[in-house]
C-alpha cells in the first residue's frame, strides 16, 4: 500500500514525502471501500415489521386475574451496523401496560428458525426498548422473539410469572464491517487536519519565513541554562510521571533535547531523574545525542540520566530531597504530570530556583502557574521543539494546527449564528460515536 | 499486636515525611530513602505478578493468546540494552510503541477534545434547544451561554502561533489570556478543598487511629 | 540502518493505528487490545533496566563515600526485603494477611499518603504567595480563585445569610456560576489546543520528522 | 545537632503520653470551642497587622496554621449548614430514577491516599443502592480500588439501618476486581465484559456469579458511576465508555479533578457530579444519611478560611509597597 524507500541523506524528510503520497494512496483506496460500506449498508439493513400476539406460557403459581400482560408490538431486528460482528440490534414498542407497572421485565428469545425452538438470550428491565444480542455468530440465521413478562417475588422466591410473547422476526444475520460510517465527520476533519498542516511542512521546507510569536517561557530556556552556568550549579530536567505511552512524555523527551544540547554547549551538568524506565532509555539516547551534537560527546556521563522509582509520590519524595540537597539553579517540567506537580514546584520556588513548566494536563496548568516563574499551557508544550529547533518543518506544522484552529473558529461562529436562529443545527456534524 | 506495631511505623514514617516542611533532616531522609527502596520494589514485583506472570504466562499457556508473543519479543529486544554491543535494538521496541501511541492519540484526542467540545460549543445562545422558539432562555443563561462561546473563542485565539497578536486579533488574544487564568484562579480555588482533605484524612490517621484521641 | 529501520517501523505502526479508528472489522478491533497488553509486556520487561540502574547508582555512592552513603544502604535493603518477599509470597502476594500487604499497608500507604497530604501545605503557601494583585492578569487569577474558594465551603453562605444577601449572590452561586462558566470555557479552548498539538505532534512522529526520541547514530 | 536530638525526644515523648497517657478522647464543648476559633481569629489579625506595619511571616508560619486549623475542629463540637448544588442534585436524581433491580457498574479508580475524599462518596452511593434494590457490579482500573469498595461494602452492611436487608454476594453485588491496562479495559468491556474480568475479586469465574452471567457488555448496564482520582478514571470513562458506547455515567472525583468534568457534565456527557468532600457531604444530605464526608467538612470550612485570611494577608503586605523579595514570581504570558 505504502511504498517505503529510504535515503541516506535524510530519512525524515523522504518518509515525509512518500507520506504524503501515501495519503493519498490511501484515499484512493479507501474511497472504493466506503462506497462499497454505505451499498452494503442498504443491502444488509433488513426490517421485519410484525403485528404482536399475546399468550400465556408459564405460570408457576397462581397469578391474580389480569396479570398477564399485553406483548410488545414492531420489533425490528438488523445486524448492529459499524460493527465488528457477532451482534444483533433488537429495537421494539414497549407494552402499553408499561407504564402501568404491569411490566417487570423483557426476555430476549432467539431461535435458528421460525418454527424452531426459541432460547432466551438476555433480559432487561422495563421501560427498555433496545437490545444487542452480542452472542450471535456471523452469516448465521437468526428469529427473535420477545416476551414481556409480569412477576412477583418475595423474599427471593418467585411467586408467579406471566409472560406475553411477541410473533418472531428475521430473518437476521450478523456481520462485521470495514468501515465506521459513523465516525466518517471524523474521517474529514483529520484528514483536513493533517492535509493542512502536511501542506505548511512542504510550503515550509521551500524556504518562506513564517512567523511565530514570542512564547515567553520558550524564550526564557537560554537564560535559565545561562544563570546555572554563572551560578556554577545543576539543571534538573524532570519528564514528568507517565511513561512513553503518553504523547506529552514524546514530547517533554524531544524538548529535552534542545535543552540538553544548550547545558552541553554551555557545560552546565543537566540531571534527568526519571520515574519510568523506557523513559530512562529514551532520555539516555537524546541526552548522550545533545551532547554529541553539541561536539562534546566526551562529557556525557551516563548517571545523568538515572531511575528512581515508578512511584509517582515516590518520585517526588526523592526529587524534593534532590532539590534541597543540591540546590540546582533551573528546573524543567516538561510532560505529564499529576498531584506531584505542586510538591516538586513549591520545593523548587522555594530552594530559589527558576522554574519553567510545561504540560498538557489541564488540571495542574494553575499550580505550576502559581509556582514557577514560566508555564507553558497545554498547546504550547506541543510547539515547544519547534519553536527552539527553529527547524522551518517544525514551524510550518504549527502554522498548520493554525489553520485547524481558524477552521474550528469559523465553525463555531457559523454554528452558533444558525443554530440561535433555529436554521440549521450544526452541531450533529461534530457528533462522534 | 502486627497492627499495632503497624499503626506506630505508619505514624513514624508520617511524621517523618511532615519533618519536611520544617526543613531537611535526617529523619526525612531515612523516610525518603525507605520511601524510594519500597515504592521501587513495590512496582517491580506488581508488574512482575500482575504483568508477566497474569498477563504474559497465563495468557500464552492457558488461554492460548498467541499474540502476547509479540509483546514478549518486543520486552526481550528491550533488555538487549544491558548488552552494550546491541543495545541499539531497544529502539525497535521503542518506535513500536511511540508509533502505535501516536497513531491511537491523534484520532482519540481528535474526536474527543475537538470534535465533542465544538460540538457542545456550538449551541443555540438564546433558546434551551434547537427549535424552541428565540428568546426563550432566562437572562442569566443567554449571559452564560455568550459568555461561554466567547470565552472558548477568545481562549482559542491566544493560541494562536502565527500570527502575531496586534489589533483586534490581538485584543481577543487578549481576553482570551483573561478566561484562562480566570479558569486558572477557579480551578485552584478549588483544588484547595481536596487538597486539604487529604490532609484531614493523615491527621485523622495520627489522632484518630493511632493515638485514639477523636470522639 | 540504526536509525532508518526504528523510523519505519514507527511510520507503519502509527498509520495502522490511525486506520484502525475508523475499521470494526478484525483483526483492526483488537489492536488497541493488543497494544495495551503488548505495552504492559514491555513495560514489565523495562522495569529490570530501572531498577538495575537505581541499584547501580545507589552502590556507586556507597562505594563512592558520597554525601549521605548511609541513606543508599537503606534504599538497597528496602528494595531488596520487598522484593524477596514479594516473589517468595507468589501469585498471590496482594492478599489481606500476608507480609506483603503488610508492608503495602503500614509502609506504602502512610509515605504516599503523606507525600500527598503535604500539598494542603504548599496550596497554602503558593497562594499566600503567588495570589496577589500585581497585574491584571494576577488579579483576575486571585479574585476567581478567591471567591470559588469561599463558595466551595458553608461557611460562605453562612455568612452570606447573616448579611441577608440575595440568594442569586450568594458565594456558592458565583462559585458554580464561575466554574460552569469561565471554567467550562477557558478548559474547553484548552483542550481543543491540547487536541490539536498532540494530532500534529502524533503527525510529526510518525512522518518521521520528529525524531529526537530515536537518539543519535 | 543536639537541638536535633531534643526535638526528635520531645515529639517521641508527647507520642508515648498520647498513646499511653491519654485514654480518653477529648471533646471539646460549644463554649470552649468557640474561646478556640476567637483567639486563632486574633492572633490572625495580630500576624495582618504585623503585616501592615512591614514585618512579613514566613511559609513555616503559614503551614502551622494549616496544620491547626485541620487538626482543632477533630475536637470541637460545631455544626454548618450545607447546600445541595445541581450537579449533585443531578446524580441523585438519576439514581432515583433507575427501576428496582437495574444494574449499576460501580468503577473504583482510586486508592487510599484519595480514600478521604472518595470513600464517603462510595458508601453513600452503595447506601443509596442498597435501599433502592439496584444491583452493584465493582470493578476497578486502579490495583488499590476494589479493596476499597470491599471496604465500603463492609462498612455500609455493618449498618443499623440495613441490618434488616439480606444483601448477598453473586446475586445483589459482586466485585469483579482489578484490571490493568488502562483505558483499554474500558474499550474491551464495551465489546465483552466477560473477556477482561475472567474470575471476580475472590477468584470465582465470571460465569458462575448469577448477577453477572447475563451481562454481556455496556448495552447491558442500566447506570454506571465512576470515583476516579486521576488516570485512569473519569475521563477515559466518558471518552470510551460514554462516547463510544453510550453508557449513561455518573462520576465522583477529587476535588482537583472535578474542574476538567464540568465541560463533559455540561454537554452532557456526563450525568451528575461529586466533587471533593464538599460533594460528598452534599450527597450526604441529599440522600439524608449524615456520616464522614459532614464531619471533615468543618475541617475543611476553617482550613479554608485560614488559606484566605493568609491571602488577604499576602495583598495586604504587597499593597503596602513592599519591594519584592528574591525574583519575579509566576506570572505567564
Amino acid at each position: 500500500m505504502i511504498r517505503l524507500t529510504i535515503g541516506n541523506e535524510n530519512p525524515g524528510c523522504e518518509l515525509f514525502i512518500i507520506g504524503t503520497r501515501g495519503m493519498v494512496k490511501l484515499l484512493n483506496f479507501i474511497a472504493p471501500l466506503l462506497l462499497c460500506t454505505v451499498l452494503a449498508g442498504f443491502a444488509v439493513a433488513q426490517d421485519v415489521i410484525l403485528p404482536s400476539e399475546t399468550n400465556i406460557i408459564d405460570s408457576a403459581m397462581v397469578a391474580p386475574d389480569g396479570s398477564l400482560p399485553l406483548g410488545i408490538s414492531n420489533l425490528i431486528v438488523r445486524d448492529n451496523p459499524n460493527d465488528d460482528g457477532n451482534s444483533i440490534w433488537l429495537v421494539w414498542d414497549k407494552s402499553p401496560d408499561d407504564d402501568l407497572g404491569k411490566i417487570t421485565s423483557y426476555i430476549i428469545l432467539r431461535a435458528e428458525s421460525r418454527e424452531g425452538e426459541y432460547s432466551r438470550v438476555g433480559d432487561v428491565t422495563s421501560g427498555t426498548t433496545e437490545f444487542f444480542d452480542n452472542s450471535a455468530v456471523d452469516g448465521v440465521e437468526y428469529y427473535y422473539k420477545i416476551a414481556a413478562v409480569n412477576s412477583l417475588h418475595d423474599n427471593g422466591q418467585l411467586q408467579w410469572e406471566m409472560q406475553a410473547q411477541s410473533d418472531p422476526a428475521g430473518p437476521v444475520k450478523s456481520s462485521a464491517q470495514w468501515f465506521d460510517m459513523r465516525r466518517f465527520n471524523v474521517f474529514i476533519g483529520v484528514i483536513f487536519l493533517c492535509s493542512a498542516i502536511l501542506y505548511f511542512i512542504s510550503k515550509a521546507k521551500t524556504g518562506k519565513e513564517l512567523f511565530i510569536r514570542k512564547i515567553a517561557g520558550l524564550d526564557s530556556v537560554d537564560e535559565a541554562v545561562g544563570r546555572a552556568t554563572e551560578m556554577g550549579r545543576k539543571i534538573f530536567y524532570v519528564p514528568g510521571i507517565s511513561d512513553m505511552d503518553n504523547v506529552q512524555t514524546i514530547a517533554g523527551v524531544t524538548i529535552l533535547g534542545r535543552v540538553a544540547q544548550l547545558a552541553a554547549e554551555y557545560e552546565t551538568w543537566i540531571e534527568v531523574p526519571v520515574c519510568k524506565s523506557l523513559v530512562m532509555v529514551t532520555a539516555k539516547e537524546i541526552v548522550k545525542e545533545a551532547y554529541v551534537k553539541a561536539g562534546r560527546p566526551d562529557a556525557f556521563n551516563d548517571n545523568q540520566v538515572h531511575y528512581l522509582t515508578d512511584d509517582q509520590f515516590g518520585y517526588a519524595a526523592a526529587i524534593d530531597g534532590m532539590i534541597v540537597r543540591e540546590k540546582p539553579a533551573t528546573i524543567f517540567y516538561m510532560g505529564s504530570f499529576y498531584a506531584e506537580s505542586l510538591i516538586m514546584a513549591e520545593t523548587g520556588n522555594a530552594a530559589g530556583a527558576i522554574q519553567i513548566a510545561g504540560t498538557g494536563q489541564a488540571s495542574q496548568l494553575p499550580f505550576f502557574v502559581a509556582a514557577c516563574d514560566y508555564t507553558l499551557i497545554g498547546e504550547e508544550l506541543f510547539a515547544a521543539s519547534a519553536y527552539l529547533s527553529k527547524e522551518p518543518k517544525l514551524l510550518g506544522s504549527l502554522k498548520g494546527q493554525d489553520m485547524g484552529k481558524a477552521a474550528i473558529l469559523i465553525f463555531i461562529i457559523l454554528g452558533l449564528i444558525l443554530e440561535s436562529f433555529n436554521i440549521f443545527q450544526m452541531s450533529n456534524w461534530f457528533s462522534v460515536r | 499486636m502486627e497492627q499495632q506495631i503497624g499503626l506506630w511505623v505508619g505514624a513514624f514514617l508520617t511524621m517523618g515525611i511532615i519533618s519536611f516542611l520544617y526543613k531537611d533532616n535526617p529523619w526525612y531522609k531515612l523516610t525518603e530513602a525507605i520511601f524510594v527502596g519500597i515504592s521501587a520494589g513495590y512496582w517491580f514485583v506488581a508488574l512482575f505478578w500482575d504483568n508477566i506472570v497474569g498477563k504474559f504466562w497465563i495468557g500464552v499457556f492457558d488461554r492460548g493468546d498467541y499474540y502476547l508473543l509479540v509483546g514478549a519479543v518486543l520486552g526481550l529486544l528491550m533488555l538487549m540494552r544491558l548488552a552494550p554491543k546491541i543495545g541499539w535494538i531497544s529502539r525497535w521496541p521503542l518506535s513500536f510503541v511511540v508509533g502505535a501511541i501516536s497513531g491511537f492519540y491523534l484520532l482519540n484526542y481528535f474526536s474527543s477534545n475537538v470534535m465533542l467540545q465544538v460540538q457542545s460549543t456550538i449551541m443555540p445562545l438564546f433558546s434551551p434547544q434547537f427549535n424552541d422558539p428565540l428568546f426563550t432562555s432566562s437572562a442569566g443563561n443567554i449571559i452564560s451561554n455568550l459568555f461561554i462561546a466567547g470565552g472558548t473563542f477568545t481562549g482559542l485565539v491566544y493560541f494562536f502561533f502565527s500570527k502575531e497578536h496586534k489589533g483586534a486579533f490581538g485584543g481577543a488574544a487578549k481576553i482570551g489570556i483573561w478566561v484562562i487564568m480566570i479558569t486558572f484562579g477557579a480551578s485552584f480555588g478549588y483544588t484547595v478543598m481536596s487538597r486539604m482533605s487529604l490532609l484531614i484524612g493523615r491527621m485523622y490517621f495520627i489522632f484518630g487511629e493511632w493515638l485514639n484521641l477523636i470522639g | 540502518m540504526r536509525r532508518e529501520i526504528p523510523l519505519l517501523i514507527t511510520g507503519i505502526v502509527g498509520v495502522v493505528f490511525v486506520i484502525q479508528y475508523f475499521i470494526p472489522h478484525y483483526p483492526f478491533n483488537q489492536l488497541n487490545n493488543w497494544f495495551s497488553d503488548w505495552f504492559s509486556i514491555i513495560a514489565a520487561c523495562a522495569i529490570w533496566l530501572g531498577a538495575l540502574n537505581l541499584l547501580k547508582v545507589s552502590a556507586n555512592k556507597i562505594y563512592r563515600k558520597r554525601e549521605d552513603w548511609g541513606f543508599s544502604i537503606v534504599i538497597i535493603v528496602c528494595f531488596l526485603i520487598i522484593t524477596i518477599i514479594g516473589f517468595a509470597e507468589g501469585e498471590g502476594f496482594r492478599n489481606i494477611g500476608t507480609k506483603f500487604d503488610w508492608l503495602y499497608q503500614y509502609v506504602y500507604t502512610p509515605l504516599s499518603s503523606t507525600m500527598f497530604a503535604l500539598l494542603a501545605f504548599f496550596v497554602a503557601s503558593a497562594s499566600y504567595r503567588a495570589f496577589r494583585a500585581r497585574n491584571f492578569d494576577a488579579t483576575l487569577l486571585l479574585v476567581a480563585a478567591f471567591l470559588v474558594m469561599i463558595g466551595r465551603v458553608p461557611v460562605g453562605d453562612a455568612i452570606a445569610m447573616k448579611l441577608h444577601l440575595p440568594l442569586s449572590i450568594y458565594p456558592s452561586e458565583i462559585s458554580s456560576w464561575i466554574m460552569n462558566v469561565f471554567n467550562t470555557a477557558g478548559q474547553r479552548a484548552i483542550m481543543i489546543g491540547i487536541a490539536l498539538g498532540i494530532v500534529s505532534t502524533s503527525l510529526r512522529v510518525i512522518l518521521g520528522i520528529e525524531r529526537a526520541h530515536l537518539g543519535g547514530d | 545537632m543536639l537541638k536535633q536530638i531534643l526535638v526528635y525526644a520531645l515529639i517521641l515523648a508527647l507520642s508515648l503520653i498520647g498513646y499511653f497517657v491519654i485514654t480518653e478522647p477529648i471533646i471539646l464543648g460549644p463554649t470552649a470551642s468557640m474561646v478556640i476559633i476567637i483567639l486563632i481569629a486574633l492572633v490572625l489579625l495580630y500576624i495582618l497587622v504585623r503585616t501592615i506595619m512591614g514585618s512579613f511571616v514566613g511559609r513555616r508560619t503559614v503551614f502551622t496554621f494549616v496544620a491547626i486549623a485541620v487538626i482543632l475542629p477533630f475536637f470541637m463540637t460545631v455544626d454548618q449548614p450545607i447546600k445541595v448544588s445541581p450537579e449533585v442534585q443531578q446524580l441523585y436524581d438519576a439514581v432515583m430514577a433507575l427501576r428496582p433491580g437495574s444494574k449499576v457498574l460501580v468503577s473504583f479508580d482510586y486508592d487510599p491516599p484519595s480514600a478521604p475524599e472518595l470513600q464517603p462518596m462510595a458508601e453513600s452511593f452503595f447506601a443509596l443502592c442498597i435501599e433502592r434494590d439496584l444491583k452493584i457490579i465493582i470493578m476497578g482500573l486502579w490495583p488499590q480500588g476494589p479493596q476499597q469498595a470491599d471496604l465500603a461494602m463492609q462498612t455500609i452492611l455493618r449498618e443499623e439501618a440495613f441490618a434488616g436487608k439480606s444483601w448477598k454476594y453473586g446475586t445483589d453485588y459482586v466485585n469483579l476486581g482489578f484490571q490493568s491496562g488502562n483505558e483499554f479495559v474500558i474499550q474491551r468491556m464495551g465489546g465483552e465484559i466477560g473477556s477482561m474480568f475472567h474470575n471476580d475479586f475472590y477468584g470465582t469465574p465470571y460465569d458462575s456469579l448469577p448477577l453477572v452471567r447475563n451481562i454481556k457488555n455496556f448495552s447491558n448496564i442500566d447506570f454506571s458511576f465512576n470515583l476516579s482520582a486521576g488516570y485512569p478514571g473519569s475521563v477515559e470513562w466518558v471518552q470510551v465508555a460514554v462516547d463510544r458506547y453510550g453508557l449513561k455515567m455518573g462520576a465522583g472525583n477529587t476535588a482537583v479533578q472535578a474542574p476538567q468534568m464540568y465541560p463533559y457534565l455540561r454537554a452532557g456527557q456526563l450525568t451528575g457530579l461529586l466533587g471533593g468532600l464538599n460533594g460528598a457531604a452534599e450527597f450526604e444530605k441529599v440522600t439524608g444519611r449524615k456520616a464522614k464526608g459532614t464531619r471533615f467538612m468543618v475541617s475543611q470550612s476553617f482550613s479554608h478560611v485560614v488559606v484566605i485570611a493568609f491571602i488577604i494577608i499576602g495583598n495586604a503586605a504587597f499593597f503596602l509597597g513592599e519591594k519584592r523579595r528574591k525574583k519575579p514570581e509566576g506570572e505567564t504570558s
